[in-house]
């Protein structure tokens, strides 16, 4: 069953992620890329972080997807189809392909220690009871929340100067 | 009597008080709206802290043993955090400080009021001396800088008197060095007034550079320059166990009392660094006033009487007046300063000079005294000297007030009074107008008679004619210097002839005192006037005369706080309402916790200095008093002839300082471009042709090998970048390529 | 429906017998919880399907009505049913696919318009058990799901390839963007005093009824509208404007951009933009009545409701009947909106959500942070609401003091609404 | 739920959306669809980020005891999506006002910079 959902999830995502790099229109891609971001948040659903795939899909899909179609709104003469690659994608697609074959290699050769299937203390039985009390499935937002105004105060905070800096950067920059 | 208790946590308001009004003065300045009211919020701002300081006074009094051995410090709060502990900033208290503060708030009150009448000229439009272009303003904006000074000045005394340590101390102490500089330079634009300042600020900073650097002498010694901490009992001890200057049998807590002392020396004018105060005489009359009674001078003598315990660390502790080497220093300084300084009084003319140098010999009288551990006597001197010195200098401003007044009332040319005051220089020339001048007075008793009477309080007080407060705490002085030299087992050089010595010359100086302030109050106020100035000087204004009439009862009765349980009937009387010897039980006891003994009462010291104090009023009776008039006209001293010169001259310590310092800086500096300009030059010259010659070689190298390689490199550069700049092609994707291929070069590896 | 969803264990077992006839074992787990989300999925939105027919009609009665018209009354009785025939007429029409449009993208929008809003009521609670999937985190995934809504709607402006469409496009994008920041700010105080994100525990922390899996009466036990006044007034504002409908419905401002994004669209592709115009306003309604008007909760208080007895099992067994009412209720205010309120100008609309939306449900956060924290000792739902009430009272005062300055000062009269002949389509004078 | 999916899946998954944006990144010519591929780099670190969590550290970041799951891994792709979205509108705002200056969006055409 699982391997099943990923398979089809994997599927969804590198193929639309595929679609974004090939399709001659910028919208098109815009939209396999809104796709891809989809698949994304099945993947973590599937790895047992269900807040984070809410996050992915209000984020990516709600914003960042949204933000990019205006970009695109913004700056093309709409329906415009060009030869979306540039000179350099012969080579471009030998080190895309190389850095993939390395990643893939490093993470398939790897012995990683594993604490999950085999379980780590008090992870073992990852059932809906303990994980309604810890960090696992749809219940992690308290802890999320704890874990961000405490021992990640200093990160959330940063992150939030960042996001106001970028705001108003943004509107600095983009207004004429 | 108040508790201290209640006081105590408030006292920090005493100098906050002044600071204020300096603070609120200022800001009118700035926003040009200072005029009367100034003085009027000075004045209320120190007779605010006088008040506080009597009260704090008051509360001492009910424990003053325990307080002089653990002082209280108030309102501590971490000011300097440094190394392990941190420098507090704190309000001390205890009988010396409460004592010298009630002094300081009660005489500068006297003043500020005097000044504001006196000072009044100022209001007037401001003429400038240089251009003559008028500024109907300004006056009244110089009239508000006045007290704002003044006010500041007495923050800084009051400040220092309250430190709870040295580098506090210090703050507060440059801050009076600057406000002397700010006040003596008052009319900046009198020459003499500017050269003043300028040698006032100097000369004591010569001192406070010793001062400063005993400070950090101590610190790096001592760890510590918090007054509860050194000169505590074990504080002293340790001090005294700090052995000796390396290489030298010299002990260190005595080279560090002297490095200390030599701040006193400069603040309150011992020999080698008097030489400004006699010229301070340029500021208006208040400042003299309160530099010479109540803030500058005293802040000198009140260094050492605090900072007594170190200099004599080294004596036992049950017999803190023995003397030890700091202290042998300091008795012969202030013994040689005290008749030094009488000796010039004498040959003086101006009245305010005669005064200074009275100053300068009364201040040799403390520092002498604490030299030889009469440390209750120096410390009473100190407060009754305040009083009755500021009532003199009040009295001779008032006079040469009227003086003024009379001049320009016998026939007006122009000029404010003090506003263009002319020089006071008090040669053996005569100028007719100068209404500093005794020999342009006389007669004036008549004329003046509130301030002649309180004048010759002052007088009677300062010469120590019994009764009066002067007698007593100058007794007391000699009286225990005598004591020491006859009564107190111990023999030696330091131990005995120091303090005969000091019990002579201290006789000696009073006789002198007698003499010259004598022939100050006959040349002034007696016999015929000699001028129309003194002719017509009316008497002062009140707000001046009623200072000098309060100042007056406190010159003629304070001493009695101090009198000798045994001396005959009076001392019994005292004692029998005061309570024993009150100021010595006030004072008696140091913070290291060892007392003072009261020495018994000895006739011998008394009838001598009564002696002295008599025979020097006969003796100017006798050539002043008789016919005044003609002593006016021609000096009568002038028969001692080289002497005479030697001392109206001041024994011409201002020029040998020029002959020797100043001179000699210049010639020195000439010295000096002389060898630069046939030494240096010509060296250099030298240099030069030889390098000349040298760079023509070179130059040849230079054009053939040197430029031939230069083109070479510059020719290869061009041709390769000729090729490497398509690398830069300006493509951000292109970079990012290169980068993900240097990423993997470096990944490569763990793969394969 | 209710039976389905509350005998789902018996159709599990049924289920399982089935499939394991036809699958292999491995797969009969999957197939079962596939089934079961199936049959769960088409309760709903049977349902909704019909409760979406059954809207339209209600909505031209109700508009009918306020405008002195009778409304639909031919077909059926009361016109009853007028949606039936509506539905065939849209099915019969021609499908119409433009030349130039980009094909792909242009019938895909069409397609992908109504998940969003379908998917929503995944975590609508029709009752204490009656709620497909009780997320812990249901109250984000419905915002979620209703952010992508931009996609689809974008898809069809830019894929229909028409100039009114793309306008309609990125005003309605623009809109939806724009306000989903009030919508869920002015949430967040909510959350705050409930401290839950689960949609049944949301409930349950408002009425009388506990919700399953909570022990206890859990604080503070009234209707969220009556602690949170403003925040429930810029909720509902602000999804008046994310479900585009009057007086936010410029996207599809027929007098300037003909019908904004779906312009193009006919037959029954647009009869899914329908659908999903009134799937969202009915998913709004429902989300809207669970947050601030205690969902299935009983509109008695707890006093009134004795410990057993019939009485007590109706309110346990009812909660879908109080639910359906207040939704209906809400779906009714949408429309009474759309029959009095004239529509904004884009700037207006703009200027609203950020000059006054925004602020306000900040200001909202701050003070109800600051009351939730101090109230935190006296839990008691009295104080609670006295304090919510004034704080709440005071603040409301504090902002039309503000606007009546700022539009004293005309500094930003863009978002005061006077009547602008030149500017307002309907031709109707704004109201304030 | 029980790990029927071992991890290297999820990690070649992460690696091909990782080098499908670094392919996209790295070619094609508008600005926008640079930065989409930039965003779906983003993603693949995230995934990876989230199955090494998952996989190897589950209990890090879940308090003291260490016992249930832990959120660290969450925690961190929160913050980076976070940071996503910032980058994500100071890029597309930079490409806004690029295109208003040069009426062009297309990455060759930035070349100013050329030796």
């Amino acid at each position: 069953m699982e391997q099943l959902a990923f398979g089809v999830l994997a599927l969804l995502t590198l193929g639309a992620g595929f679609g974004v790099i090939t399709s001659r229109t910028v919208f098109v891609s815009a939209l396999w890329l809104v796709l891809s971001f989809v698949g994304v948040a099945g993947i973590y659903v599937l790895l047992g972080a269900h807040f984070l795939a809410v996050t992915q899909v209000l984020v990516y899909v709600g914003a960042i997807s949204v933000l990019v179609l205006f970009a695109i709104m913004l700056t093309r003469d709409l329906m415009a189809e060009e030869h979306p690659q540039n000179k350099q994608w012969v080579l471009a697609t030998i080190v895309a392909g190389s850095v993939f074959g390395t990643l893939a290699t490093i993470g398939y050769t790897t012995d990683w220690a594993l604490t999950w299937p085999r379980g780590a203390a008090g992870v073992a039985s990852t059932s809906t009871e303990t994980a309604a009390s810890s960090g696992l499935g749809s219940s992690a937002v308290e802890a999320i929340g704890r874990s961000l105004m405490s021992e990640h105060l200093l990160a959330f905070e940063v992150v939030s100067v960042v996001l106001l800096v970028a705001l108003i950067g943004a509107i600095v920059i983009a207004r004429d | 009597m108040t508790d201290l208790a209640l006081i105590g946590p408030y006292a920090w308001l005493i100098p906050t008080f002044t600071a204020v009004a300096f603070l609120v003065i200022m800001a009118q300045i700035w926003t040009g709206r200072g005029n009367r009211s100034s003085a009027a919020i000075a004045i209320a701002g120190i007779s605010a802290s006088a008040v506080m300081g009597v009260l704090v006074f008051l509360g001492v009094m009910a424990d003053p043993e325990g307080l002089s051995h653990h002082p209280e410090v108030f309102s501590r709060l971490p000011w300097l955090p440094m190394g392990s502990g941190s420098l507090d900033f704190g309000i001390q208290i205890d009988p010396l400080s409460a004592a010298v503060t009630a002094m300081v708030g009660i005489v500068c009150t006297m003043i500020f009021i005097y000044a504001s009448s006196y000072m009044e000229g100022e209001l007037k439009a401001y003429t400038d001396p240089k251009t003559g272009a008028v500024d109907e303003a300004l006056g009244q904006q110089r009239y508000a800088r006045f007290f704002a000074y003044v006010s500041l000045f007495a923050t800084g005394m009051l400040g220092f008197v309250l430190a709870s340590n040295l580098l506090q101390a210090l703050v507060f102490w440059e801050i009076m060095g600057l406000c002397s500089f700010l006040l003596i330079g008052f009319w900046y634009y009198k020459p003499s007034a500017a050269a003043a300042a300028k040698k006032a600020f100097l000369t004591t900073r010569i001192g406070d550079m010793g001062f400063f650097v005993g400070i950090m002498a101590l610190y790096w010694a001592f760890g510590t320059v918090d007054y509860d901490a050194m000169l505590s009992a074990d504080g002293v001890a340790r001090l005294a166990g700090l052995g000796n200057l390396p290489g030298t049998t010299i002990p260190l807590v005595t080279l560090f009392a002297l490095l200390l002392f030599g701040g006193s020396v400069g603040k309150s004018a011992q020999f080698p660094l008097h030489v400004w105060l006699p010229d301070a005489m340029e500021g208006p009359t208040p400042v003299s006033a309160m530099i010479h009674a109540a803030t500058m001078v005293s802040a000198g003598v009140f260094l050492i009487a605090r900072l007594f315990p170190v200099f004599a660390a080294l004596s036992p502790v049950d017999h803190p007046s023995d003397i030890s080497g700091a202290m042998f220093v300091v008795a012969a300084i202030g013994a040689f300063t005290a008749v030094f300084a009488a000796s010039i009084a004498v040959a003086q003319f101006d009245i305010k000079r005669v005064l200074a140098y009275s100053t300068i010999s009364q201040l040799g009288y403390m520092v002498m005294a604490l030299g030889i551990g009469a440390y209750v006597a120096a410390v009473f001197h100190l407060l009754t000297h305040a009083f009755f010195k500021a009532l003199l200098f009040l009295g001779s401003g008032s006079v040469i007030h009227g003086v003024e007044h009379g001049f320009h009332h016998d026939h007006d040319h122009g000029g404010g009074h003090d506003a263009h005051p002319p020089v006071g220089t008090g040669a053996s020339t005569l100028d007719p107008h100068d209404p500093q001048d005794m020999r342009n007075m006389g007669g004036l008793a008549s004329r003046m008679p509130l301030t002649f009477s309180t004048f010759l309080a002052g007088t009677l007080a300062l010469t120590g004619v019994p009764i009066f407060a002067g007698f007593w705490s100058k007794d007391e002085i000699l009286a225990s210097a005598f004591y020491k030299a006859f009564y107190e087992g111990e023999t030696g050089l330091v131990v005995v002839v120091m303090p005969l010595l000091v019990w002579l010359l201290g006789t000696l100086a009073a006789f002198l005192t007698a003499f010259y302030m004598s022939r100050q109050v006959f040349m002034v106020f007696s016999g015929k006037p000699a001028t129309a100035g003194a002719e017509h000087a009316p008497e002062s204004a009140p707000r001046m005369v009623w200072p000098l009439a309060f100042l007056a009862v406190f010159a003629v009765f304070l001493g009695l706080v101090g009198v000798p349980e045994d001396f005959s009937i009076l001392g019994l009387e005292v004692g029998r309402l005061l309570g024993g010897n009150p100021f010595h039980h006030f004072m008696g006891t140091l913070s290291t916790g060892s007392h003072f003994a009261a020495h018994p009462f000895n006739a011998v010291p008394a009838a001598l200095s009564i002696g002295a104090a008599f025979s020097g009023w006969a003796l100017g009776y006798f050539l002043y008093g008789m016919e005044p008039e003609q002593a006016r006209a021609a000096d009568p001293l002038a028969r001692l002839g080289g002497l005479w010169r030697l001392l109206n001259q001041k024994y011409y310590v201002d020029e040998a300082y020029d002959a020797t310092f100043i001179r000699g800086t210049v010639g020195f500096a000439g010295l000096n471009s002389l060898f630069d300009r046939f030494v240096v030059d010509g060296l250099v010259n030298g240099v030069s042709m030889v390098s000349e010659r040298l760079a023509r070689a070179n130059g040849w190298v230079d054009r053939v090998l040197v430029d031939g390689t230069v083109n070479l490199v510059a020719y290869v550069n061009n041709e390769m970048s000729r090729w490497l700049k398509y690398l830069q092609s300006g493509r951000v994707q292109q970079y990012l390529l290169v980068v993900f291929l240097g990423l993997l070069a470096l990944l490569m590896p763990l793969v394969l | 429906m209710s039976m389905l969803l509350q005998e789902s264990s018996a159709m599990r077992e049924r289920l399982m017998h089935l499939l394991a006839g036809v699958l292999p074992e491995a797969w009969v787990g999957t197939g079962v919880v596939i089934g079961m989300s199936l049959l769960k999925a088409t309760a709903i939105v049977l349902v909704i399907q019909i409760g979406m027919l059954y809207a339209t009609w209600l909505e031209r009665k109700l508009i009918g009505r306020m405008q002195d018209r009778l409304g639909p009354n031919r077909i059926g009785k009361f016109g009853l049913l007028v949606p039936f025939a509506d539905m065939i007429k849209i099915l019969t029409k021609e499908d119409i696919t433009p030349r130039d449009a980009h094909s792909w993208v242009y019938n895909l929008g069409a397609i992908l318009i109504l998940p969003p809003a379908l998917v929503g009521f995944a975590v609508v609670a029709f009752s204490s058990t009656l709620i497909a999937a009780d997320l812990s985190v249901g109250l984000l995934f419905f915002f979620a799901i209703a952010s992508t809504a931009v996609i689809p709607i974008f898809m069809a402006g830019w894929g229909s390839r028409n100039k009114f469409a793309l306008i309609g496009a990125m005003r309605a994008v623009a809109q939806i963007v724009s306000y989903e920041i009030p919508q869920v700010l002015s949430l967040v105080g909510v959350l705050l005093l409930a401290g839950t994100l689960s949609m049944n525990q949301l409930v349950g922390s408002q009425g009388p009824l506990p919700a399953p899996g909570a022990e206890g009466a859990v604080l503070p036990g009234v209707w969220y509208i009556f602690l949170q006044p403003i925040a429930f007034v810029i909720f509902l504002l602000a999804t008046t404007a994310e479900i585009e409908r009057t007086p936010f419905d410029l996207p599809e401002a027929e007098s300037e951009i003909i019908a904004g994004y779906h312009t193009e669209y006919s037959g029954i592709k647009f009869g899914m933009f329908y659908l999903a115009l009134y799937f969202a306003t009915i998913a709004a309604a429902a989300v809207t009545a669970m947050i601030f008007l205690g969902g299935w909760q009983p509109p008695v208080p707890a006093f009134l409701i004795p410990e057993s007895g019939p009485i007590t099992d109706f309110m346990y067994n009812s909660g879908w009947l109080w639910m359906t009412i207040k939704t209906v209720f809400l779906v009714m205010v949408f429309m009474w909106f759309r029959g009095t309120l004239p529509r904004l100008r884009a700037d207006q609309m703009m200027a609203f959500c950020w000059k006054i939306l925004v602020p306000l449900s900040l200001a909202n956060l701050l003070v109800t942070g600051l009351l939730a924290n101090l109230l935190a000792p006296l839990a008691s739902p009295m104080a609670y609401l006295g304090a919510f009430v004034v704080a709440n009272a005071i603040l409301l005062g504090i902002t039309l003091w503000a606007v009546r300055r700022w539009r004293e000062r005309g500094s930003s009269g863009d978002f005061v609404f006077e009547v602008q002949p030149a500017a307002a389509p309907s031709g109707v004078g704004g109201g304030d | 739920m029980t790990p029927s999916i071992p991890l290297w899946w999820y990690l070649i998954l992460a690696a091909g959306l990782f080098s499908l944006g670094l392919y996209g990144a790295l070619t094609r010519r508008n600005a926008v669809n640079v930065l989409m591929g930039i965003e779906l780099m983003l993603n693949g670190v995230n995934v990876n980020t989230v199955a090494l969590w998952r996989y190897i550290t589950p209990t890090a970041g879940s308090g003291p005891a260490g016992a249930g799951f832990g959120v660290d891994g969450q925690v961190f792709v929160i913050i980076v999506i976070a940071l996503a979205a910032a980058e994500a509108a100071v890029g597309l705002a930079l490409i806004i006002s690029i295109f208003r200056a040069r009426r062009t969006v297309e990455l060759d055409d930035f070349s100013l910079m050329r030796g």
